[in-house]
């Protein structure tokens, strides 16, 4: 076992899929020679050939078709969206036909695609280059949405999102590619889709959240149960679609305190639905309001790095709504 | 009349009198389901009809050329002569647009014209406009990948090609090489805009642009059709890659029995049009060259008539879904 | 004053605005001569001839992006997206560019379009002329999501959205074009974007909904008050994006019952936000767990009757979630 | 050396020496402006470049043909020839890189090279590549609906050719004969992926399938830019519709500050086209035609260093946006 930064991971799990199953196969912009802007695909072709491994050319809707009709003979592809911003022109290939293989064929034709996503914001960025997208995706069923902040996790949820039968949006955090380094497992494991993960028990509140803003989230966690002896239980959902809602209703029936931090723009971000299902299922346990923390309602982050560091939920305004929460 | 070189022109194409009397039956059916089709629509029984008629050339003379399950067909929603050619029943049809539960392309969920059959390598096809092309050139590329000489036909309107999924798989195709062929069926209306509003330049001419053949060919015309198509798919077979075929043809009837199609055309086109049926024209060929005469007509008229009646009384006893069938399949299991 | 249908009402509105100003133009797929496939554009090319109202081809990135451009050089386009289903290849130029024009221009260019589009499940649509497609743009600062169901409301609020300086998506729910007439004014009015409408004052529960469902609501109101003795205050949103959160929560506050019905798949919809609203800042006041009632979390509204009719949430499953509301 | 012949080339243009000049001053100012925004970056000031370097004879050469401010202009985030010669400054770009709050683009919002300014009809750029090409037919459209002589110079990238967006504009633009000129710079790399795994076929030979010109012209060559754009931005004010250039160059630099280009491309090729400088090309011209001798260039290059080093100097002392100008303006009031 060694450690590994969320980027070696995924790029491991990769390499190791393509090894062990001929039908997977990479395909993406700048995927091939250069190995991806975020160097996740480095190597690949290099080892399995650019049949395998492929430059597409700059067309997002073009490579997600192509996956489909890779799928549906006989392929695995893993097509690589650069920019989680440009996702949009592949929009329809992937809420109206991927996502609706299944279904609209009365199970004849399953679409086994994975198609994944570097989103969020970055220093730099600017409004294209730092967009949660996710939310987008969340309301479609036919789709898994997945988004592992964890080396490990990712690893393994990558293994499940290439094996799985039906078309996953596998998003990564560019933030946290290179953030920190855990032990991620040597040999072939998987970690499920659809399974939340708790990284903190504690009965005071329950804060969950995803990607760049779970870091704070737990650095925080830490902090205030030495400082003010506030538990804070912290629960990852690592699915966003479908959600776990028994381990989400879990956590906070057992609280009654419930927060949910994400990253995107609040209003309709994917916040609304876990606080939703919260509200409802666990209305007799609560204590205080199910809480939401999210970045404005501004369209995306700015460059400027002023501008950046006051539009993302930073470690005081974070801190600020799980004190609030425990003091309710 | 010159017989010997009309007789010339299918042979010159490796046809025999057999082959054409299969397209001809295959045209025939096509036109005959159909027509029940508008019926049943009439008798309250079939909420939406969408046609082939007038584009029966087009479809069996290029789908002639694909060997069935092993080639892949992304047909639109035109394309029931494509359909019944490699497989699908006159009977399949009549349960798809009843919405009836063993309906095969969709078990009743989808509109009629989505086309889908896993036996038959037909990909589950959508309303969208432009979505196959792309996909298209994804199963191409699992074809090329593998070293098969598996062929994909992908069929649209002529507004197929206005979006941006088919320029983006016309450039792939071109860069690869990929073994596809691209059937436009440009039938001069897309509802009710005309083409002039709808293409610029020449939809043919534009496979010159990605490196590539592109041929315009007369769409009510089945062997030219089947000239044109066999070319490509052989030049497919070999790996030299994708051709474009744009068949010039024409919608006889309107857009869809959701369409009053007084709207925006002309009665007196129609009729200009009706003139070239091809099924009409093809017929005159094949007396011409004896293959066909009133009998052989008759006779075949009266099989596919009892062949379409049976299988029309036999949807409509079939069985609708259930309500609770709308609530799945969502996910495939591992 | 005359009585109106919905769609009467709409197209009037067009042809009104455009009389009343030169730089308003219609664009779209059989808009001109055609009168469009559910008729609202009719008459208008006879009136205002072909420039300006221009039949397009079947390209709906075109749409928006060539509506983008023509409002970038003074003129105030109309977009028709025949089916919402197929807003699909348009989403990029929508969220990714009108929306933010303004605010990455630091406030230099507006983006003054109204994106119209009819939408929701209808018998014999089938899976692509049936989705409830507002999720998608409820969570894009820049834009604004309206849905008006009423006639009168309808115009008002085209007018609006058309006089509006930021980009406008117009949902019409293709199921209540022809459902209803009622008097519409004859002068020149607005509807303002960011109200909601109470329906009907009640203080036992909260409903709120919009589209086809807000007709059954509404009928379903009646009944109850009649059977039951059960006042239900109904409340249309009519701007999804953003929320009238005011009027939405001065409701919740008053009844402490909140149900929100709505035809998309439930998970992932609207009613996610406006449910997670309530419970934040009405937790006060509520005295049952925030109610979300919509359509299974299945593709889309089949084709088959008896399968369309098991999808959309129908009066039984509507009234059931009321009273079960009110009886908490 | 045929100096007459020489002459012939930009007198045949209707060049004056004068304009020559001015070319040369804006190619030379967009190259020096690019080249000192790298030295920020080194120096930790610029988080981000996007250069021009190798383009410039492209861009000069096409936007010599736009009246500023009344034409408009969808540049894309290399065409910095294009913004300081209608009218944008050298220290506007500083201020860009350097996400200053002055900054006229989006006052630090945006990454540089996403060009604006309303006062001189250059619309709001953003980051998805080909989205500005939809766009551009739309503006031309407002021109064309209200009679006005108006042109629309959009530009890109070759590989902004292979999304759909590009296909849809072209089509458009075709059908509706929209006085725009689509500039394509074709730099043989997006980002890491080299043209033949990018563009099938060839892109000026698109057009013809789109029923308007297309050329292919030397990118590198300023001149030559010049004359087919003439011809292009004529056509358009004369109603006759677009006209497609492929300006054939070459990226001198890496894609940008983030990239390292060593992954994936030789260093000969780099220095091979270095050879082709187009500024150096321009002068060895200039001094052929005796325009330009050695001391008229040290003049131009003493004057545009001056006004580069203030230019510089004075945005690095603007001041940065405030934490609270990230929350708007979203939305505009009416
Ligand atoms: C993306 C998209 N936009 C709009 C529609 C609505 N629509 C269905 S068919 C059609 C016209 C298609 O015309 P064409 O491609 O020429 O085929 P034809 O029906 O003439 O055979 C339109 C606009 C659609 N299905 N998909
Ligand atoms: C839709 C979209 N996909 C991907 C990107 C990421 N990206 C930015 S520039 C670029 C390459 C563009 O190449 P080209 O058009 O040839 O222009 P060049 O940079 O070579 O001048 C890519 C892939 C993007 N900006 N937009
Ligand atoms: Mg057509
Ligand atoms: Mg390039």
């Amino acid at each position: 076992m060694a450690t590994k930064s969320l980027l070696q991971a995924i790029g491991e799990g990769l390499a190791e899929e393509m090894r062990a199953d001929d039908t997977v196969m990479v395909l993406g912009e700048d995927v091939g020679r250069a190995g991806g802007v975020f160097r996740v695909t480095q190597g690949l072709q290099d080892e399995f050939g650019g049949g395998r491994v492929m430059d597409t050319p700059l067309a997002e809707s073009l490579i997600v078709g192509a996956a489909i009709g890779l799928s549906a003979n006989g392929m695995r592809p893993v097509a690589e969206i650069q920019f989680g911003d440009f996702i949009t022109p592949a929009f329809d290939q992937i809420v109206n036909e991927a996502a609706r293989f299944y279904y609209r064929s009365n199970g004849a034709w399953n679409c086994p695609i994975t198609i994944r996503v570097p989103y969020g914001a970055v220093h730099g960025g600017g409004l294209y280059h730092s967009q949660s997208i996710e939310a987008w995706f969340c309301n479609t069923p036919g789709l898994k949405v997945v988004a592992p902040t964890y080396p490990a996790d990712a690893k393994g949820m990558l293994k499940s999102a290439i094996r799985d039968p039906n078309p996953v949006l596998f998003l990564e955090h560019k933030r946290t590619y290179r953030l920190l380094k855990e032990d991620v497992p040597d040999e072939d494991y998987e970690v499920p889709i659809g399974a939340a993960r708790v990284h903190r028990e504690g009965g005071d509140i329950t804060v969950v959240s995803y990607g760049f803003m779970l870091h704070t989230v737990l650095e925080i966690a830490g902090r205030i149960s030495k400082e003010h002896g506030v538990e804070a239980e912290v629960v990852e959902p690592r699915t966003l679609y479908p959600l776990d809602r028994e381990t989400i209703l879990g956590s906070a029936k057992k609280t009654g305190k419930f927060l949910v931090v994400v990253e995107a723009n609040l209003t309709g971000s994917v916040s609304g639905e876990i606080a939703a299902v919260v509200a409802r299922e666990a209305f007799e346990w609560l204590d205080a309001p199910v809480m939401r923390l999210g970045a404005p309602d501004v369209p995306a982050a700015p460059f400027a790095k002023p501008m950046m560091d006051s539009f993302v939920p930073d470690a005081a305004k974070i801190e600020g709504a799980m004190l609030e929460l425990a003091r309710y | 009349m010159d017989v010997k070189g009309v007789q010339a022109r299918h042979e010159g194409l490796g046809l025999t009198g057999e082959d054409l009397l299969k397209m001809h039956y295959y045209m025939l059916l096509a036109r005959r389901v159909d027509e029940r089709s508008w019926t049943l629509n009439r008798q309250g029984k079939a909420p939406f009809v969408i046609s082939c008629q007038g584009q029966e050339a087009a479809q069996v003379g290029t789908v002639y050329n694909v060997r069935p399950g092993y080639d892949y067909l992304y047909p639109y929603y035109r394309d029931l002569g494509m359909t019944l050619f490699v497989g699908q029943s006159p009977r399949d049809q009549f349960l798809s647009i009843m919405g009836k539960r063993e309906e095969p392309n969709s078990g009743g969920r989808q509109m009629p014209g989505h086309f889908s059959s896993r036996r038959l390598n037909i990909v589950t096809a959508s309303a969208p406009v432009g979505v196959q092309y792309p996909q298209a050139t994804g199963t191409a590329l699992a074809f090329k990948v593998r070293g098969e000489d598996g062929v994909v036909l992908v069929c649209g309107g002529e507004a197929s090609t206005s979006g941006g999924d088919w320029h983006e798989a016309m450039n792939f195709a071109g860069i690869h090489h990929l073994p596809v062929v691209f059937l436009v069926q440009n039938n001069a209306y897309a509802i009710s805009v005309p083409e002039k509003a709808q293409v610029a330049g020449s939809i043919a001419c534009r496979a010159a642009g990605y490196g590539f053949p592109g041929v315009e060919v007369d769409g009510m015309d089945v062997l030219a059709v089947y000239g044109a198509a066999k070319e490509a798919f052989e030049r497919a077979r070999r790996g030299e890659g994708p051709t474009l075929i744009e068949a010039k043809t024409y919608r006889i009837t309107a857009h869809s029995s959701d369409d009053d199609d007084r709207r925006y055309r002309e009665r007196e086109e129609i009729e200009a049009w009706r003139r070239k049926d091809p099924i009409l024209r093809f017929e005159r060929y094949l007396e011409e060259i004896g293959v066909l005469d009133d009998e052989g007509r008759e006779e075949a008229e009266d099989r596919i008539r009892a062949e379409v009646a049976e299988a029309s009384r036999s949807a409509e006893e079939a069985p609708p879904p259930e309500p609770e069938d709308a609530l799945g399949p969502v996910y495939a299991g591992r």
